[in-house]
């Protein structure tokens, strides 16, 4: 060893009786007592505790160890527990090795006797493998002081106000022409029942003043490279095709605009919009978008321009070309929010049959005063209903379409109610699998709906029918279900249906997972590091979420993990400078034979090939440390730090030649 | 081949799902059989002919090899680029009369616990049906 | 490009071929030529870069001897372009070991002119100094007599790829009675354009050339398919392989002749494989012995793993292999295998690209 | 075109069902080979009270069309259709009962091995013979002539594999291939009654009065059917009803579609006349 010999020491935890309860610990510590270059084998019942961390940290300075393993949990959990141990101690944190022995032994094994076995195994493998470990320096660069913000709903707006109010710059990117995403398409917010509105078009005009925050609506981000402190993102700005510095936002081009019928997709289809249009009145920017599909000159070529010659500030710009902004920024916050589920494919319900089938968010366009009836509920023939029914879980917890609970459909479908006792005197039924009111003034918001005369009845709905029991019923529509508390059939004649649809995943959300190199769930929802420790934070370093691209969520807790995310962005900002990482490629010029193959692997262009030395070389800035350029590299000029061939081996050979089990 | 013969099994994981899922398995309890060991590596695309190779000639009567889904990679393919060698090897070490059912490779994401605990639990069951390898009883070369 | 010539021999082949080469160094069309010939010391012909038109009559260009695969020499030459045209005389395995060598970014052939022989075979290298002893001009000889032919490597027997792909000139021995006249053919532009500035006037390829071809193909296939089943045979579990290596020194002889292994320095000869006194013990603690040197079967199968899908089969490991263990056989038959499977062919066309650096986008499980 | 076919035994008192289908296969040369002494496929009703013995019954009709060397089959009936199918899940996946029964056929020198394809006429009109084919010899003038489809229960249900099971749409293709106009309706596969008319005419007549004021809603000029009982429980009980709707076979429509004349489909057999509905102006 070209090293100091090693001296380790190797402690075994009880993890209270996570581990003890399956496996023998003190036989374990006798085993790992013997191995090679062990000088020290303990037991404890909290490795992670501070006594525990204090026992290595005496052996270290006591008996001078300098490589450490410790069996316990997952590397996943406590590694970094311990390496500062190490470091405090005053060794190199890299002189440390992790054996697994819970997650993988007495958690997963039934037989005491094989935990115990694989438990030694696993620690002969680490001590092999801690002693070819070798020290690593890793180098502080400094980050750059501004924040990618990925959606411009509710989430991105709150994380982008938070972190601009601490001082850093940052770039708000939202695809569509204004920012405000779903929360702007509503009128009441539960359990507060306060307006929608009124809280949120001041935080839309905040985010457009702020001095620290650049808006690029109408944009999407393409591509992004670099690592945590660094990141390099390339923003396409989509052509408005009209001047948003001449714009002055007085909308009679939007009068004017002959291109009608078009369906807002802000009035979910509702009412219609022109071609050049603003999604909603308060949209922010007002800047209005020229719609390419459906712009008489743009999408037919035809002769029409009516717009330029009524817009007096002259900011039609029907020339304008996508832009390609590049931006630095040292953190990035997802937030990337939700989309509502389409319920058509639950034919029984008639929705898209039935003009009277309504989805939440198109009711909450009819009930909003900026929406298609300007806030009265009313049915396409322009009456009032005089009854209604409310579906729960419409695509949640079906195992045909979502499984899980989308969290907000109970409570939204009883401020559906609420609202349709206050604003009408249509009688509500609403049908339910269970009523999920946990939070602050829920359970109370659940109570007084009751008390206000809405009918609830526990039953998934089987069928919505247009085909009444009564001839004179016609066109009015029945609603199918069994009371499962009563045990009846029940038959109800209502005049309008509402369908309180889940929440999945955005559009497009797995690629902009990708573009950031975040995994996603089986649902779809964007995974966090760990679910209890770290909900905001990704697997990938400076990456953050905020919001429903995490999973379903209502408004406060969207607001407090966007809050969050800021957090940790802006923290990580502050601090000023990263790390480099330290298990990162090397190429050794010595044994380098300027093949070049690596270069043609590596998926980050980390590595450069030098004409002059005729040797590749590695710029660790951009290395993420994946290892293909070793694999490629026969000769073994290039290896992956902290995982190189020796290392790797060694703890395969333990394994396979130390073995204990098996060979009784 | 005897009934009590208990196969020791390498496993070669990614950290980033395979092996993320392997702690999902410990933590959801889902127990499966006690022969398999599993090295962490930071990617598949970092597993070394070498590895398999000394794998086998040490005395494993299996590998198995977890990396993420395509696209998934952490390392945007990493894993892809893996299947292309493991293929090789896997035709280089049939030529020496070891099953190229010895030598698995699947996807298996962070989030797929359960399909991480039956993956194993076959894997062990086909190479008991093998039974030991040739190596077993050599000293090593 | 097909363009052929005739070259009249009058009973010295090796004569014709050293006349053209001179010509090409004295026509400037090339500024030196790397061609096996005689040395001052010995009859046995090395690789040797002449400039001179007299040192070329020293040349051996037919001599059916390769004391090593002169790709890597070859390559040496054209490490880095410098200006001018070299010329390269190489049998079929040398040219696919470069054009593989090039893939690798060990030579650039841009300024190289591929000159290549149809290759008959090579006789060992002490074999060939025992007739060298008995002979004078061992190449008209051995084309001449049959028996003689039959004395080459077991590997060249077993070998299909004796017609040079990718030169721009062929010497073709085939299909022509090599004493009176043997053909210059063109496979390039380049070629083409050589033939004509040396003033040889095309003509039609003899359809005698193409039935040589196909015979001896159809003879080549044969044996080679009787390699494989015999090989496979014996290697077709690791304790029969390890008993077939037994004798293997470590000494790497193997992978230092071998063309296509072009690293530096072997990774076994990195700490990776130098193991730690502990590491033995604890490897002889195991089953109570270990042989050493370690790791002999694991660096065999580690070199195939790293380059059999690049093999060409020259068989030049066997020819070094002090402990005469059948290493190309094992090699050429297990690359079959993984080339197959990859469906590449090493040397085939320069710009196919290593079969490690081609992967599919998207996947099932492997 | 060549089927082996199994009639059911509601096809020949069905008003003009047979006529019609014959008329169809001499036009588009369909060749429908009756299975040989074929008996009743057990209906729906038979599985709930023996299983065993109304796999037998079936299997017996699998092993005469295997013997005249069919392993397709085409019915006209969904009841048919949906029991032949049950049957057919039921056997391929339980190779023992089969050799119980197969001891059973044994007697009269039968036997039935291996799975087999149970098909409705409709497919056979709709996929089968080529669109071109319709299109060339039709007459326009159904154009307005608005037609509701009536599914029943059995043809998409339980498999959902033919079409939607609870929106099917692939009659109301068919018939607008022909050149007839289908109306949108949530009448299509709600069911009839069944066999129940008989023993609960009262219960019954409430399901088929849904489904035929439901068309009456949405103005349908007439019912279309494709199975003998659905026609037959619709027909029969609006015969007190002022407006009835005429409930023609699908394949009497196809005829109608082609310029045969009414009495040659049967149509004349029909309870309520669809004269009335033909000699209208539309």
């Amino acid at each position: 060893m070209k090293y100091k010999k090693p001296k380790i020491g190797v402690y075994i935890c009880h993890c209270g009786m996570n581990i003890a309860s399956k496996v023998d610990v003190e036989s374990v510590v006798e085993f790992a007592g013997k191995l090679d270059h062990v000088a020290v084998a303990r037991e404890y019942k909290f490795m992670c505790s501070s006594p525990g961390q204090q026992m290595i940290d005496n052996d270290i300075k006591k008996l001078g160890l300098n490589r450490v393993v410790v069996a316990s949990c997952s590397p996943r959990m406590h590694e970094l527990t311990f390496k500062k141990a190490c470091e405090k101690a005053g060794i190199n944190p890299h002189y440390f090795q992790m054996a697994n022995i819970r997650e993988q032994s007495s958690w997963v094994t039934r037989d005491p006797e094989e935990a115990t076995a694989k438990a030694k195994d696993l620690v002969a493998a680490a001590v092999a493998r801690v002693a070819f470990h070798r020290p690593l320096q890793s180098r502080e660069v400094a980050v750059k002081k501004s924040i990618l913000v990925i959606g411009g709903g509710i989430a991105g707006m709150q994380s982008a106000l938070s972190a601009a109010e601490s001082g850093y710059r940052v770039y708000l990117v939202e695809r569509e022409p204004s920012i405000g995403g779903h929360m702007a398409k509503f009128d009441k917010t539960f359990p507060t029942l306060d307006c929608a509105a009124c809280i949120m078009t001041p935080k839309m005009v905040a985010v457009d003043q702020h001095e620290n925050i650049e808006l690029l609506t109408y944009s999407e981000v393409v591509s992004i490279e670099g690592f945590i402190g660094n990141f390099k993102a390339k923003i396409l700005k989509k052509p408005r095709y009209v001047n948003e510095d001449k714009c002055t936002g007085c909308g009679v081009c939007m009068e004017k605009c002959p291109a009608r019928k078009i369906p807002s997709e802000f009035n979910e289809r509702l009412t219609t919009r022109t071609a050049i249009y603003s999604p909603f009145p308060q949209a922010v920017p007002r800047t209005p978008v020229i719609d390419p599909e459906q712009c008489r000159v743009l999408a037919k070529n035809k002769r029409c321009g009516v717009c330029r010659k009524f817009c007096e500030a002259g900011a039609i710009d029907l020339e304008q070309k996508p832009r390609y902004l590049d931006i630095e920024v040292g953190a990035v916050i997802v937030a990337t929010g939700f989309k509502a589920f389409d319920p058509t494919p639950l034919t029984n319900y008639g929705y898209g049959r039935f003009p009277e089938v309504y989805t939440s968010l198109e009711f909450e366009r009819l009930n909003n005063a900026t929406g298609p009836t300007s806030g009265k509920i009313l049915m396409k023939n322009g009456q009032a209903p005089k009854k209604v029914a409310i579906i729960h879980c419409v695509g949640s917890r079906d195992v045909r379409y979502r499984k899980y609970c989308s969290r907000v459909c109970c409570m939204y479908s009883m401020k559906f109610a609420h609202l349709l006792r206050e604003k009408t005197d249509a009688e509500v039924w609403e049908f339910y699998i269970d009523i999920r009111s946990p939070g602050k003034l829920y359970e109370e918001f659940y109570n007084r709906v009751q008390e206000e005369g809405v009918h609830l009845v526990r039953g998934r709905v089987a069928e919505v029918t247009d085909i009444p029991d009564n001839q004179e019923d016609f066109g009015r529509l029945t609603v199918i279900a069994e009371n499962t508390l009563t045990r009846q059939a029940k038959r109800l004649l209502v005049d309008m249906v509402i369908l309180s649809v889940g929440l999945e995943p955005a559009e497009g959300s797995k690629d902009v997972a990708r573009l950031v190199g975040i995994s996603t769930d089986g649902d779809g929802w964007m995974t966090e590091l760990h679910a209890k420790l770290a909900p905001v934070a990704t697997p990938v370093g400076g990456i953050f979420l905020a919001g429903c691209c995490q999973g379903p969520k209502d408004i406060p807790d969207t607001v407090a993990q966007a809050m969050a995310a800021a957090g940790e962005a802006t923290s990580l900002l502050s601090k000023g400078t990263v790390s480099t990482k330290t298990e990162i490629s090397y190429i050794d010029p010595d044994l380098c034979a300027g093949c070049q193959t690596c270069l043609q692997v590596c998926a980050y262009s980390a590595i450069q090939f030098d004409a002059g030395r005729c040797v590749s070389v590695v710029n660790d800035a951009l290395c993420q440390g994946c290892g293909s350029c070793s694999v490629a590299c026969p000769s073994g000029a290039a290896g992956v730090k902290h995982f190189t061939d020796k290392q790797v081996m060694e703890e395969m050979e333990a394994i396979l030649i130390q073995e204990c089990i098996y060979d009784r | 081949m005897t009934d009590d013969f208990e196969p020791k099994i390498i496993v070669l994981v990614c950290n980033w799902c395979t092996y993320t899922a392997a702690d999902l398995a410990g933590t959801s309890r889902l127990a499966y059989p006690a022969n398999i060991r599993i090295i962490r590596l930071m990617c598949t695309g970092m597993i070394d002919s070498k590895y398999i190779l000394k794998a086998f000639l040490d005395g494993a009567d299996g590998v198995f090899i977890g990396g993420c889904h395509p696209g998934d990679c952490h390392y945007i393919n990493g894993n892809l680029k893996a299947k292309k060698r493991i293929s090789g090897i896997r035709k280089i070490v049939e030529q020496f009369g070891f099953d190229p059912k010895r030598l698995r490779l699947r996807w298996i994401g962070a989030s797929e616990g359960p399909e991480f605990q039956q993956n194993m639990t076959e894997f062990v069951e086909s190479i008991k049906a093998l039974g030991p390898t040739s190596v077993k009883d050599r000293m090593i070369l | 490009m097909t363009m052929y010539a005739i070259l009249e021999t009058n009973n010295n082949p090796s004569a014709a071929v050293r006349t053209i080469l001179q010509k090409m160094l004295s026509e400037k069309i090339v500024d030196s030529v790397l061609v096996l010939s005689k040395t001052p010391y010995s009859s046995l012909p090395m690789p040797t870069l002449i400039t001179d038109t007299e040192k070329m009559e020293q040349a051996e260009p037919l001599a059916p001897a390769a004391p090593f695969n002169a790709a890597r020499q070859a390559a040496s030459v054209l490490r880095y372009p410098t200006g001018g045209k070299k010329a390269v005389v190489l049998r079929p395995c040398e040219i696919r070991a470069l054009i593989e060598l090039a893939k690798l970014k060990q030579c650039v052939l841009d300024e190289a002119i591929i000159i290549g022989i149809d290759c008959l075979g090579r006789i060992e290298n002490n074999i060939y100094l025992e007739l060298a002893a008995q002979k004078e001009d061992i190449s008209s000889a051995f084309y001449n007599d049959s028996a003689l032919q039959n004395r080459i490597t077991g590997i060249c027997k077993a070998c299909e790829h004796f017609r040079p792909e990718g030169a721009d000139l062929t010497v073709c021995l085939l299909g022509t009675p090599v004493m009176e006249k043997i053909g210059l053919l063109a496979g390039t532009r380049a070629g083409e354009n050589i033939i004509k500035s040396l003033g040889l006037s095309a003509v039609e390829q003899p359809v005698k050339r193409e039935n040589a071809i196909n015979e001896l193909l159809k003879k080549r296939i044969e044996a080679r398919d009787a390699l494989f089943s015999e090989t496979t045979e014996k290697i077709k579990d690791i304790e029969k392989f390890q008993k077939m290596i037994a004798n293997c020194l470590n000494c790497y002889n193997c992978r230092t002749a071998c063309p296509v292994c072009y690293c530096k320095e072997c990774v076994f000869l990195t700490d990776v494989f130098v193991h730690e006194p502990e590491v033995l013990q604890r490897r002889a603690a195991k089953k109570g012995a270990v042989k050493l040197p370690a790791d002999t079967t694991m660096f065999h199968m580690t070199r195939l793993a790293h380059m059999s899908h690049a093999c060409v089969g020259c068989g030049q490991c066997s020819s070094v292999c002090p402990s005469s263990i059948p290493v190309a056989d094992i090699f050429k038959t297990v690359s079959a295998k993984v080339q197959e499977l990859y469906d590449y062919v090493p040397g085939r066309d320069i710009s196919e690209s290593i079969p490690y650096l081609v992967f599919e986008k998207e996947s099932s499980d492997g | 075109m060549k089927y082996g076919f199994f009639p059911g035994c509601s096809y020949n008192s069905a008003a003009g069902y047979r006529q019609s289908v014959d008329a169809i296969n001499r036009l588009m040369e369909i060749d429908l080979i009756e299975i040989p002494d074929w008996n009743c496929c057990g209906a729906t009703a038979f599985f709930s009270l023996d299983e065993f013995k109304a796999l037998a019954l079936t299997a017996r009709l699998f092993a005469l069309a295997q013997a005249s060397g069919f392993r397709e089959i085409v019915t006209v009936c969904n009841a048919c259709y949906t029991t032949l199918r049950k049957a057919n899940q039921i056997l391929s996946s339980n190779p023992e009962t089969v050799s119980r029964i197969n001891k059973e056929l044994s007697k009269e020198g039968l036997l039935m091995e291996g799975n087999f394809t149970v098909r409705h006429y409709l497919e056979v009109l709709y996929n089968d013979v080529p669109a071109e084919k319709w299109s060339k010899n039709l007459t326009e003038k159904f154009k307005n002539y608005k037609v509701a489809c009536y599914y029943g229960c059995q043809l998409t249900r339980p498999w959902g594999d033919l079409d939607h099971m609870e929106q099917p749409t692939i009659l109301d293709r068919f018939i607008e291939r022909l050149g007839f106009l289908p109306v949108d309706h949530s009448a299509r596969t709600i069911c009839c009654g069944a066999s129940h008319t008989v023993s609960y005419a009262d219960e019954c007549g409430l399901l088929v009065s849904r489904i035929i004021r439901e068309v009456h809603a949405k103005g349908g000029h007439m019912i279309t059917t494709l199975c003998p009982l659905c026609q037959f429980n619709l027909d029969s009980w609006q015969k007190n009803l002022t407006h009835p709707i005429p409930v023609p076979f699908f394949t009497q429509l196809a005829g109608l579609a082609l310029g045969l004349n009414p009495t040659e489909l049967g149509l004349n057999k029909l309870l309520v006349p669809i004269n009335k509905v033909l000699s209208r102006e539309l």
